[in-house]
């Protein structure tokens, strides 16, 4: 077999913002054709690579060669005009303009030499995304989106560029599993093209179906590249963390049933979605909630934390009717809430991990009328230590840290409150394999401790590995509800011999298939 | 220069008695010399006639004494006010101002200019239309009485210069050092009020001026506290300030009060008489004196101009009011020339 | 300048219950509108109050529309300006010294050297400007406060306080005293500025920068956009509108003057956000800012017409912008 | 779940030269420090220069804080207004009205009804500003534009254009022209005021809403944070400041005027700016704003004592405060 020429070659890479080393001397190359996976645990440094690459960050050493080209300078421009297309972490895109605006700013068709031509724009971007699967007016402002569908739009503008080195930081956070396969047949088509892919997931089997080699950062170096085919995945998760973690693993637990439930939620509808949901959750019981992209399983979480409003229904804490039109009250209700959006949602990114993580429970942290140093200070150390959020100190601005560091912030800020009632909205996006088992145990625990646990997550694994129970959400209605023994059941064999990550792949399966199914059989409005 | 209190005072009357030509030469005719017969006043009456009050800046004392005055004559007339502008100070508002209100199409315009050479154009278009313009203060650039407006009515700013300086000379003993404070615009008013004070203290060679700085506005008061205390740290010797009128003196009253000295050490004269500075006056303050205009007769004046204009009666080109030099001795008597008022009770009960 | 880095609608008036999802977003779509509802229904207002007292005379129509034109003309260029999130607060006294710098030249060098100057001074003043925010990264509001105590300094050094005399009949016909048929040359100004500031914001790549600037500098950055080179275009071209207003003023005014357009950058800065704009950048109209500025010559106008005292159109005109905003707002709910 | 301590480096900041969104981002980090620095270089710029015309005399220093004080009380309250994301363009008018009605009520019914007046003066308008701000949504832009030609309106129409004498000696003793040995009552007031609202802002709940609603709204909501109610404390504070400042306006003028602040609204917002604090919210502190009121009535003492003309005083202003920052941010780097 001949060997693909590299498309892409950093050698010698370091960078530092101050005194902090993030890249001690990377070594990265990329063959033309192929799929290259970026791994490394959160903080690692992948993104700030990716980011050199793109002309984004000026290395502090290094050189860089794109198709045998020396790079000199570094910028966006340059960067993009060598055939690099990026789809960012934190997402590039304009919330003020459209879907379409967004797909080509910066390179919009035009009109008359001197016009942009939005009406190609919108043609165009209406192909790309219905490739992608996505069904969206082009013309809507991306500030409407929900977060799934931002991340679609991201992917639609970067491979839109008709890039010939793609690069794809964490692209699928937020994605279901449809999307993803869609993603990626693109994405071999692409490669088959000969476009060289550069690919960071934390979802390791994403890695393993689509990435032909990995390399692995840590502590600033890469410490193994090899081709995929010849590794494990706890192979690959030894070299990022240094240690052999479980993979997601699935063990039943009991939740009483027999008392009132913790929250009942009844015929609630929103004021686009959801429509007319109704559930309930015990003490002690962790219900997942599955569905497609824009299923209206974030709606839910907004309209019971009081941020949409109800149209209808009632919800109940503890055998009480409640009234929840706001945040706070939800709080006063017992019911936290952790967002989807980090950025916007979760996180004020200019203001410190201490004073993010404090935001929620001000009034615990306060001696007399003032706020007591000493406690925020502690309580911040206790979490960053307890999360394992990798920081210099707990008054950095969380817009320095990693995505997935700024993702644990987002948690602890809402651990910390140790709320009656948690709902949890895509809660490890971007984080590492190794702390999401972690985190997966923490929920756990939570829920031991008697608390009522509501999941949202689009990795199947994750939610089956956490969750008592799942809803199908499908267009704004919870279509199906279903226990983890009928998926398990329906997974045909009872489970003897395989191991609990075969079990999981495989409910995992099943998982997706019913989702298919309440897609289909959704009636028509 | 005259030393004696008669010898001021009778400097004074000259000055009051002859007030200085008008800008473009024109020979200057009191105020106190206009009237209307009773029958002319019955025809004003019968024509039923409006006016607008078209005013360079509304807020002050000194117009508010001179509306008060248009006021009463007009109403006199039977004259009725359809519209009143305030331009602040800004020449493009003002001809907007004028543009506005020629759509009420009064008969008659009453107008302070904010500025000459901007607002020209626009009066000019609404002497064109058929209003008759009465002008106060200064008149359009290039316009010519009798055609384009009816006349000038004006204080004499150079008088009031004159007579502060001498109040200030008189009070200094004619000697000392001092620090003017005018108005950094070429106002044509306030630009001759300068002239009267130098052309004035120049008769004293015992009285230096060392200091000069211009108040620019909008902020008249606590700009010329920040000037009057930097001349005074700047100038440890100075005897006496002038500001350009009253309300700058203001913010030099509450220098004088931060700096440590005394009345006796500090003398302030100014153009103008507000209540401010004639209940420091009134209190043996700093204050000991000032050149005031006459706005309420200066807009009396104007409405019977405007009657004169009415009736195609010929008006002189240019009125003039007198300067009037008040100072704590005849401050009960000048306060109702000036104002057109008695004087509020603040200022009785300050002189008690 | 910009602290928002990532898409967060985070400055943005919220209400009603579905505002927090929305975020930004709701913002500007009620915006885009109120001033339309806003103008119409104080306008018919004052049609039917004023009818007797010629508000709807064509002459005062117009009149209106000349005194509002200077305005909107910069509203225009301040537009680009709050889209890419910056602000221009010497717009005022570029116009001032604008009309000094080319009135000396006309009186002295004549026509075409006056409109080069009034211009040169704007490209200047506005490449000033623009490089010290974008370049040396000062906050605009500064520099352009900076700018504003300088510029109108100049200007009054310059004239030595004086106003400078304009008599060229082409300059005063050209800018702002004359009229085509019956249209006053200074509403045409307005119509073809309008027309290609519009197009330029809605239509040209230029404009979808200024907005991604303003609507998330990061990630413009990351798309390839030169956020400061846009940052700096915006000052320039406002600065440029500003020296334009000026030679404008001096030709409505038959002078130019170191003071005339003091205090304009508030009213234009209204005028724009009454049109929608976001302070905050990433959203705006050019058409919504024209009508903004309309909307305050109307107010003005009517309140004299009106006949009420200057201490009673003050109130009524702090009143009405309110209310035009919170009517408009209802009327679209 | 211990992490290893090994590896990555601990002792760093988080700021480098090459931080990734320069002109964005990095701006909060710098500004902390350059008013302090601008400050002292400008001081000893004129402290040199101006030796020998008194600059350095005590009775100077006093008077320099004297004029700077009211401001500073004014730009202390804005900052919580700014770093919540809002704007209070009013804040001179209701110094102006406040200086009215407390001067109204003091020669009709003594000191402490005078001094209720004033206090209610800025209560009531900024409960009217917040709540249109807060809960009808209208920016605050429009809300305080409009209140500021309203209450200067209304400060117009209850004085009847006239100055309102004040003559109670406890009244000018207490705002504004008193001592207490040495010291000015007024830099008392400043110091009083200042350290309570800087632990307010930095040390309470309140502070930390504040910052929140600024620097985030829709994560503030989503923690929780009533970003309204915070919006409406924050222009309620801003306008009770500013009716504190017109007391003490009329107890240092020795007379209630509405036109006293004319203008002030500009020096507040660019005192604010230059302490440091954002325009788009999240971040400030209110010692840097004192020291950025303080920076410009140094500026303006300093050039008066150097005689200059008002046109030169203007230039050179200008000139200062953009040179103050430049020099303060050379300085950090
Ligand atoms: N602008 C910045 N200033 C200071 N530190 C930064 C900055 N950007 C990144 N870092 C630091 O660099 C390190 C690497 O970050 P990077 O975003 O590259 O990690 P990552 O491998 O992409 O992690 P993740 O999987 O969580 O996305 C982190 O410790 C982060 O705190
Ligand atoms: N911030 C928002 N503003 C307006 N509309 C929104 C917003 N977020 C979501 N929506 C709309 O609500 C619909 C459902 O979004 P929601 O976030 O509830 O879906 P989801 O099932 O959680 O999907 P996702 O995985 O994309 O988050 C979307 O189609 C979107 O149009
Ligand atoms: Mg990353
Ligand atoms: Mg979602």
């Amino acid at each position: 077999m001949i060997e693909a020429s590299n498309a892409v070659e950093m050698t010698g890479i370091k960078k530092s913002f101050g005194g902090l080393h993030v890249l001690r001397g990377v070594d990265f190359a990329v063959k033309q054709g192929t799929v290259h996976a970026l791994m490394g645990e959160n903080g690692a440094g992948k993104s700030t690579l990716l980011k050199i690459l793109q002309g984004i960050l000026t290395p502090t050493e290094g050189s860089i060669t794109v198709f045998g080209r020396q790079m000199n300078s570094f910028s966006a421009a340059t960067s993009r005009a060598s055939g690099i297309g990026m789809i960012f972490q934190e997402l590039s895109l304009i919330p003020s303009l459209t879907v379409a605006q967004n797909i080509f700013l910066a390179r919009e068709p035009r009109k008359f030499g001197l016009l942009v031509d939005d009406r190609t724009a919108w043609d165009r971007s209406r192909v790309i995304m219905s490739e992608l699967g996505m069904d969206v007016d082009p013309a809507t402002p991306v500030q409407k989106l929900s977060t799934g569908q931002m991340q679609m739009v991201e992917i639609a503008k970067a491979i839109s560029q008709d890039a010939r080195i793609l690069i794809l930081d964490e692209p699928t956070s937020a994605l279901t599993g449809v999307e993803v396969e869609r993603l990626f047949s693109l994405l071999k088509r692409l490669s088959a093209d000969g476009v060289a892919i550069v690919y960071v997931s934390h979802r390791m089997d994403e890695i393993f179906e689509i990435a032909e080699e990995v390399t692995i950062l840590r502590d600033g170096r890469n410490v193994a590249t090899a081709p995929l085919r010849h590794l494990e995945i706890q192979d690959v998760v030894e070299h990022m963390i240094g240690k052999r973690v479980g993979s997601f693993s699935w063990r039943p637990r009991s939740v009483d049933r027999t008392r009132s439930p913790a929250l009942e939620v009844q015929s609630v509808s929103g004021p686009n979605k959801p429509i007319n949901a109704s559930f309930e959750v015990h003490s002690g019981e962790v219900l997942g909630i599955a569905g497609l992209l824009g299923s209206g399983r974030s709606e839910l979480a907004r309209v019971m934390f009081g941020i949409d409003a109800m149209t209808s229904g009632e919800i109940r804490v503890k055998g009480q009717a409640v009234r929840i039109r706001s945040p706070r009250e939800a709080m006063e209700a017992g019911i936290a809430l952790i967002p989807e959006s980090r950025a916007r949602e979760g996180l004020i990114a200019a203001h410190s991990i201490r004073t993010n993580l404090s935001l929620p429970r001000l009034g615990d942290l306060t001696r007399g009328p003032f706020l007591d140093g000493t406690k925020e200070a502690a309580s911040a150390t206790g979490l960053i230590q307890r999360l394992r959020i990798k920081a210099t100190s707990s008054s950095v601005p969380v817009r320095t840290l990693s995505g997935g560091n700024q993702q644990k912030v987002v948690l602890g800020k809402w651990l910390a409150m140790n709320p009656e009632i948690l709902i949890l909205d895509e809660p490890t996006a971007g984080i590492d394999i190794g702390s999401k088992t972690e985190i997966v145990d923490l929920i756990r625990e939570l829920a031991d401790e008697g608390r009522a646990i509501i999941i949202i997550s689009s990795e199947l694994a994750e939610l089956l590995a956490v969750s008592d129970r799942v809803l199908i959400m499908s267009d704004g209605s919870i279509a199906r509800e279903v226990s983890r023994e009928e998926i398990s059941v329906a997974a045909g064999e009872p489970n003897v011999s395989a191991d609990e990550g075969v079990q999981i792949a495989k409910a995992e399966h099943n998982l997706q298939v019913l989702i298919q199914e309440v897609r289909l059989n959704a009636p028509a409005y | 220069g005259p030393s004696t209190a008669a010898d001021v005072a009778a400097a004074l009357k000259e000055i009051e008695e002859h007030p200085a030509s008008g800008p473009h030469g024109e020979k200057p005719v009191l105020a106190s010399d206009l009237g209307l017969t009773t029958e002319e006043i019955a025809k004003i009456k019968s024509m039923n006639a409006t006016a607008a009050i078209v005013m360079h800046y509304t807020a002050s004392d000194w117009a508010k004494a001179q509306m008060a005055g248009q006021k009463a004559a007009l109403d006199m007339l039977g004259i009725k006010i359809i519209a009143v502008t305030d331009a602040g100070y800004k020449a493009e508002q003002q001809v907007s101002d004028i543009e506005t209100v020629m759509a009420r199409k009064p008969n008659v315009m009453i107008s302070v200019p904010a500025e000459q050479n901007g607002t020209a154009a626009a009066y000019k278009r609404a002497a064109a239309s058929g209003i008759k313009i009465v002008f106060l203060d200064q008149t359009g650039a290039g316009m010519s009485p009798g055609t384009e407006y009816v006349s000038l009515v004006s204080s004499d700013n150079r008088g009031m210069g004159k007579a502060a300086a001498l109040l200030m000379a008189q009070a200094l003993n004619g000697k000392g050092n001092i620090g003017l404070i005018p108005h950094a615009s070429d106002l044509f008013a306030t630009v001759e009020r300068v002239m009267g004070f130098k052309e004035a203290i120049k008769a004293y060679p015992d009285i230096k001026i060392v200091a000069e700085q211009g108040v620019g506005g909008p902020d008249f008061s606590g700009e010329s506290e920040r000037i009057a205390s930097g001349m005074l740290t700047a100038h440890p010797e100075l005897n006496g300030i002038w500001a350009v009128w009253d309300v700058p003196t203001e913010g030099v009253l509450a220098a004088a009060r931060t700096s440590g000295r005394g009345p006796k050490d500090l003398v302030i004269t100014t153009c103008d008489l507000g209540v401010n500075i004639a209940i420091d006056m009134a209190k043996n303050g700093y204050v000991k004196g000032t050149g005031s205009q006459r706005p309420y007769g200066a807009g009396y004046a104007e409405g019977i101009l405007a009657g004169y204009a009415l009736l195609g009666k010929s008006a002189p080109p240019y009125v003039v009011l007198p300067a009037l030099a008040v100072t704590k001795q005849n401050l009960i008597a000048g306060w109702p020339l000036s104002n057109g008022t008695p004087p509020p009770q603040v200022v009785t009960d300050a002189l008690k | 300048m910009l602290r928002r880095t990532d898409g967060s609608g985070t400055a943005a008036t919220q209400q009603g219950p579905l505002a927090i999802t929305r975020g930004g977003s709701i913002v500007s779509d009620w915006r885009q509108y109120v001033v339309y509802i806003g103008f119409a229904l104080i306008f018919v207002i004052f049609a039917i109050t004023l009818s007797d007292r010629g508000f709807l005379s064509a002459n005062n129509l117009l009149n209106i529309a000349r005194q509002t034109a200077i305005i909107a003309i910069m509203a225009m260029a301040m537009t680009f300006v709050l889209c890419a999130g910056e602000i221009d607060l010497s717009v005022g006294a570029i116009a001032g010294l604008a009309s000094v710098t080319s009135g000396l030249a006309l009186s002295r060098y004549g026509l075409a050297p006056a409109i080069a100057a009034g211009l040169c001074t704007g490209l200047l003043v506005g490449a000033v400007n623009g490089s010290l925010t974008a370049w040396i990264g000062i906050p605009s509001f500064l520099v352009t406060l900076g700018m504003m105590g300088f510029a109108r300094g100049l200007g009054m050094w310059m004239s030595g306080t004086s106003p400078v005399p304009v008599i060229d009949d082409t300059f005063i016909a050209v800018f702002g005293s004359g009229n085509i048929g019956p249209v006053p040359i200074l509403v045409l100004w307005v119509v073809i500025l309008g027309a290609l500031a519009h197009t330029a914001l809605r239509k040209t790549p230029f404009g979808r920068k200024i907005l991604a600037t303003g609507g998330g500098e990061t990630a413009a950055r990351y798309s390839g956009i030169k956020t400061r080179t846009v940052k700096f275009q915006a000052l320039l071209l406002t600065a440029t509108a500003a020296s334009v207003a000026g030679m404008l003023y001096a030709g409505r005014l038959h002078s130019g003057r170191f003071q005339l357009g003091e205090g304009d950058e508030l009213s234009v800065i209204a005028a724009v956000v009454l049109g929608g704009t976001s302070l905050f950048g990433g959203a705006g109209t050019v058409i919504g800012s024209i009508v903004g500025a309309l909307l305050i010559g109307v107010i003005n106008n009517g309140l004299i017409l009106l006949g009420l005292d200057f201490s009673q159109q003050l109130m009524a005109r702090g009143v009405l912008i309110v209310l035009a905003v919170a009517l408009g707002r209802s009327q679209r709910a």
